[in-house]
């Protein structure tokens, strides 16, 4: 996978947040302060522009300005949190031309630690994190089994939206929507299901 | 959505704006949304910075002044600010005796207040935090994020920014704010929902009839949905749940805040309830603020804040403030 | 409807309650329904006196203190007070100099006030007037009851007040009011309407995407309906209707109010398209208010007020000041 | 007509007006600020309770009570005017324990006298004195022609209603309505309203 690959990735997280803007500050709203939406849109606009602005000659170096511009632009817990996750995949990643999916499964581990460390939060706490974790798990599994790339990134989508689906019946204990108690039950995590837009643009760029 | 706006993308600059154009007193850097005292930084003084999602006006700008805040950052409304106008504010007011981010608890403030005093200590500024978390609706607890920081953080901007302006440290003046902080508890009700403009419908739906109870300052719902009562029924309720969270007692400071959309007669009608519950507990509502101070945007509703006075306390909510929002004694 | 009040009929009464509470520098008659400042008579001094409908405020109650009135008299929601309570309020505060009514131009409140008037004078109490009447959405004529008097009020009150605090004479103070009524005007737009306690429902109905211009401060229709614009020219039609009355120039006093629900951020959008106008046409913003200080009820939008400022205006303007809703200077 | 005739007008006006109090509401929310129902059964509230507490020995002393209280009861423009309306019908009738049909009439236009002295409007500004002027001219026509008491309070109470009524396409000139300029075309004037209830209350004192 090359620089070519992850800056489609990225093109296509933009593009699918802003179709899916509404419908994440509807979820937002629901358990939040509805902008969820609204927070990536602008995040992932000014990554593009980032990513015009100056193109970026590795992988690692894509998602580290990704990572960075959701820092300068987003605000709010999921700025921090899903910048500091492509700024980790970015270390990873360093600026190696090309990235095996071994090196993406252990981008996206250290997208899961960053965000773990950071926010404080653990699985089931009803989180992007619900989402995030089982997907780098699904893909370090398929990745060792030796499936082929497309049904490695196959498995990580599925297991990000079987997590996000899991955040419904969660009660929240991080992020905003602890603060509704039992009444956060029943609605899905804003946050994990824009991972699953993640996840998915991840899938769409490897074709196929 | 009706609002008076141009458009949703712009509320947030084109009201910095405005506060510019009102507030001879304030520099506002556009650019970077930062509203500065137009002295500052204040050589030897500590300076003060907040900041948080803008739809709360006048919260944190309109305390922007002598006395109170060096600095200002507005977010998008209803989303915290980012560490680049953190940081930028930051090193704005800095003057030499570091610099005190008063952070409402919430993920993104405190996640991006955080990044943003590493960066500046790696920078050399000093900085400390205090952290507001009063509200008494969200259940505290080691395993979640924590109670939500709502009126309290007027009284620490204010007495905080009075400790300062005699001269203390950094840590005098952190020490003084986390202590008003731990003596201050706040309830909130809304009659109505509010709508964030980017989002162009309310947050939640409320019938003719209900009220929500312990709401935040968000438009986000509350812990439960109750039959509207009389204001002297509501107002018993948030003063119970204060009340419970930390028997009243001796000289305090009360705050009825309005949520941007209430008649200030209605607040009046609150606070003559809120006074009547002070007393009844040996409590005296010593020190008051009634109106809007801690707004979310349109919403209806009320909010009660109780600080527990010491006499030090008093003196410096006393002393000398002078920001758009809050002034007396120049 | 909801709101927060006990019951309809005991909204005025409750909320003087309250503020009696929260104002120790106030004394509240609640049996009179007067708002006095606790000082009141001062000996030597034109004592000034306003009121008029309740469900205005901070208008009139929260203006009364030092540098601006010395009684305030409310009367039920959008009903003038009735002459008693004006009685009450001038004989309250004549300090020997004679007392200044400030009277909005409403029928209602002409016939209280010079009730009120008469009866002061046949009992020895020398009392003069000045009649509010600033808002051009209402044509001006001699056939008809004229101009309603809006946010020139506030002006008047602050600058009489400032001179009335200097010794000056009754006819000076009542010269004065007048003059800051000559030179001011003001237009208003409502988003939403509002409800009357003692009515239950909303005075008139808004589509969703309707505003009312040329609002007056009582839920009164307004002249035209419209559909929604950017708050840009929602603005210019008010500034345009007020140049087309009086052109505007030299340094002015802008303020522009919310009417009790207009989210404060957005006044500054308002406020920043108001300054721009004053300045295409060759003024200056050179003093203002943003913020709600003539309301009606819970409504939402804006009204704009400006007043063609002369150095002895600016100078009152700027003078000490010590209301709950007004302060500056000491 | 003895004392007691008239206190039963006046306890009629106030059970009328309590009833009426939601429909007068109505029609000055269309073109005024929704507060004469309120505001007159606040001040006819008060009336009866004057009139109780010390009850009047003369039809002249009843009215005068009645008009004094909605002086001090009342506000708004209604309080004063017809304030000033009853106190000027008071005034007329002395302490006279008897009135005479025509004594009345002279009462009544008083107070109409009173009404444009004070308020300044003259009739076709749509405003109370549209329904309170004709009922004070038929009643006059009425004696005059030595029509019995009944039909003549009949005749005033027609040509208050069709007052009343008349004000309807009339353009405000004077009182809160004026400030709709056009838009106060084509509602009935609130006070011409409440007058038709004070000069039906009237009739309804007379029997028969
Ligand atoms: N402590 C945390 N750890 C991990 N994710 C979190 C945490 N707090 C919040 N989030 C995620 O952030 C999402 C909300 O993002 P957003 O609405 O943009 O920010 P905000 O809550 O500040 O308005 C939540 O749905 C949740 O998935
Ligand atoms: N100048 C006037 N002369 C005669 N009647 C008037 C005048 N102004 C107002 N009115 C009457 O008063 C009525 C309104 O009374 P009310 O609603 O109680 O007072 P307000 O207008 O002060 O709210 C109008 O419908 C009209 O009939
Ligand atoms: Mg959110
Ligand atoms: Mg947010
Ligand atoms: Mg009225
Ligand atoms: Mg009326």
């Amino acid at each position: 996978m090359d620089t070519r690959f992850f800056t489609t990735w990225i093109e296509g997280i933009a593009k699918a947040v802003a179709e899916n803007r509404e419908h994440l500050t509807a979820l937002d709203a629901a358990i939040g302060d509805a902008d969820h939406g609204a927070n990536l849109d602008r995040g992932f606009t000014a990554v593009r522009e980032a990513l015009a602005a100056a193109p970026p000659d590795s992988p690692g170096k894509a998602l580290t300005l990704t990572g960075t511009t959701l820092i300068r632009k987003v605000g709010g817990a999921s700025g921090p949190l899903y910048g500091t996750a492509f700024r980790q995949m970015g270390s990873v990643l360093g600026s190696a031309p090309d990235v095996t999916p071994s090196d993406l499964a252990t981008a996206l581990e250290a997208a899961v630690a960053g965000v773990r460390k950071l926010g404080g939060a653990t699985e089931g706490d009803k989180t992007l994190l619900d989402a995030l974790a089982p997907a780098a798990g699904a893909l370090r599994r398929a990745v060792q089994n030796g499936t082929k790339t497309e049904d490695a990134l196959d498995a990580a989508l599925t297991a990000a939206r079987e997590g996000a689906r899991a955040t419904i019946p969660l009660q929240a204990r991080k992020g905003r929507a602890s603060y509704l108690g039992e009444r956060s039950i029943g609605h899905e995590d804003p946050g994990a299901a824009s991972t699953v837009l993640i996840l998915a643009a991840l899938r769409d760029a490897a074709g196929g | 959505m009706k609002k008076l706006i141009n458009d949703p993308e712009h509320v947030v600059t084109e009201a910095l704006a405005g506060m510019a154009e009102a507030h001879p007193g304030l520099r506002v850097d556009l650019e970077n949304k930062v509203i500065f005292r137009r002295s500052a930084p204040s050589p030897g003084k500590v300076g003060l910075v907040s900041g948080g999602g803008s739809g709360h006006e006048p919260l944190h700008g309109g305390f922007v002044g002598y006395g109170m805040l060096d600095a200002a950052c507005p977010g998008e409304v209803f989303t915290s600010p980012v560490p680049d106008q953190i940081i930028e504010a930051t090193k704005g007011v800095d003057g030499g005796a570091g610099v005190l981010h008063i952070v409402k608890n919430y993920t993104g403030d405190v996640l991006n207040f955080e990044m943003a005093a590493e960066l500046c200590a790696e920078e050399g500024v000093e900085v400390a935090s205090v952290l507001v978390n009063d509200d008494v609706a969200v259940k505290d607890s080691l395993y979640t994020a924590g109670r939500r920081g709502t009126g309290a953080t007027v009284f620490v901007e204010k007495i905080a920014g009075a400790l300062a302006e005699t001269g203390a440290s950094l840590a005098e003046v952190a020490k003084t704010g986390e202590e008003v902080n731990a003596r201050s508890r706040s309830f909130g009700v809304a009659l109505s929902p509010c709508t964030v403009p980017a989002a162009g419908r309310p947050t939640f739906e409320l019938g003719p009839s209900e009220v929500e109870l312990g709401i935040g300052i968000h438009g986000e719902p509350g812990r439960t949905r109750a039959p509207i009562a009389p204001a002297r029924e509501l107002a018993r309720v948030a003063m119970d749940a204060v009340h419970t969270d930390m028997p009243l007692s001796g000289d305090c400071l009360v705050m009825v805040n309005g949520m941007g959309g209430t008649p200030l007669a209605e607040l009046y009608i609150v606070f003559a309830e809120v006074a009547a519950y002070l007393r009844e507990k040996g409590a005296t509502p010593a020190r008051s603020l009634v109106g809007n101070y801690v707004t979310s945007l349109e919403m209806r509703g009320f909010s009660v804040t109780v600080c527990r006075l010491t006499d030090d306390l008093t003196r410096l909510w006393d002393a000398p403030v002078e920001t758009p929002a809050l002034r007396w004694g120049r």
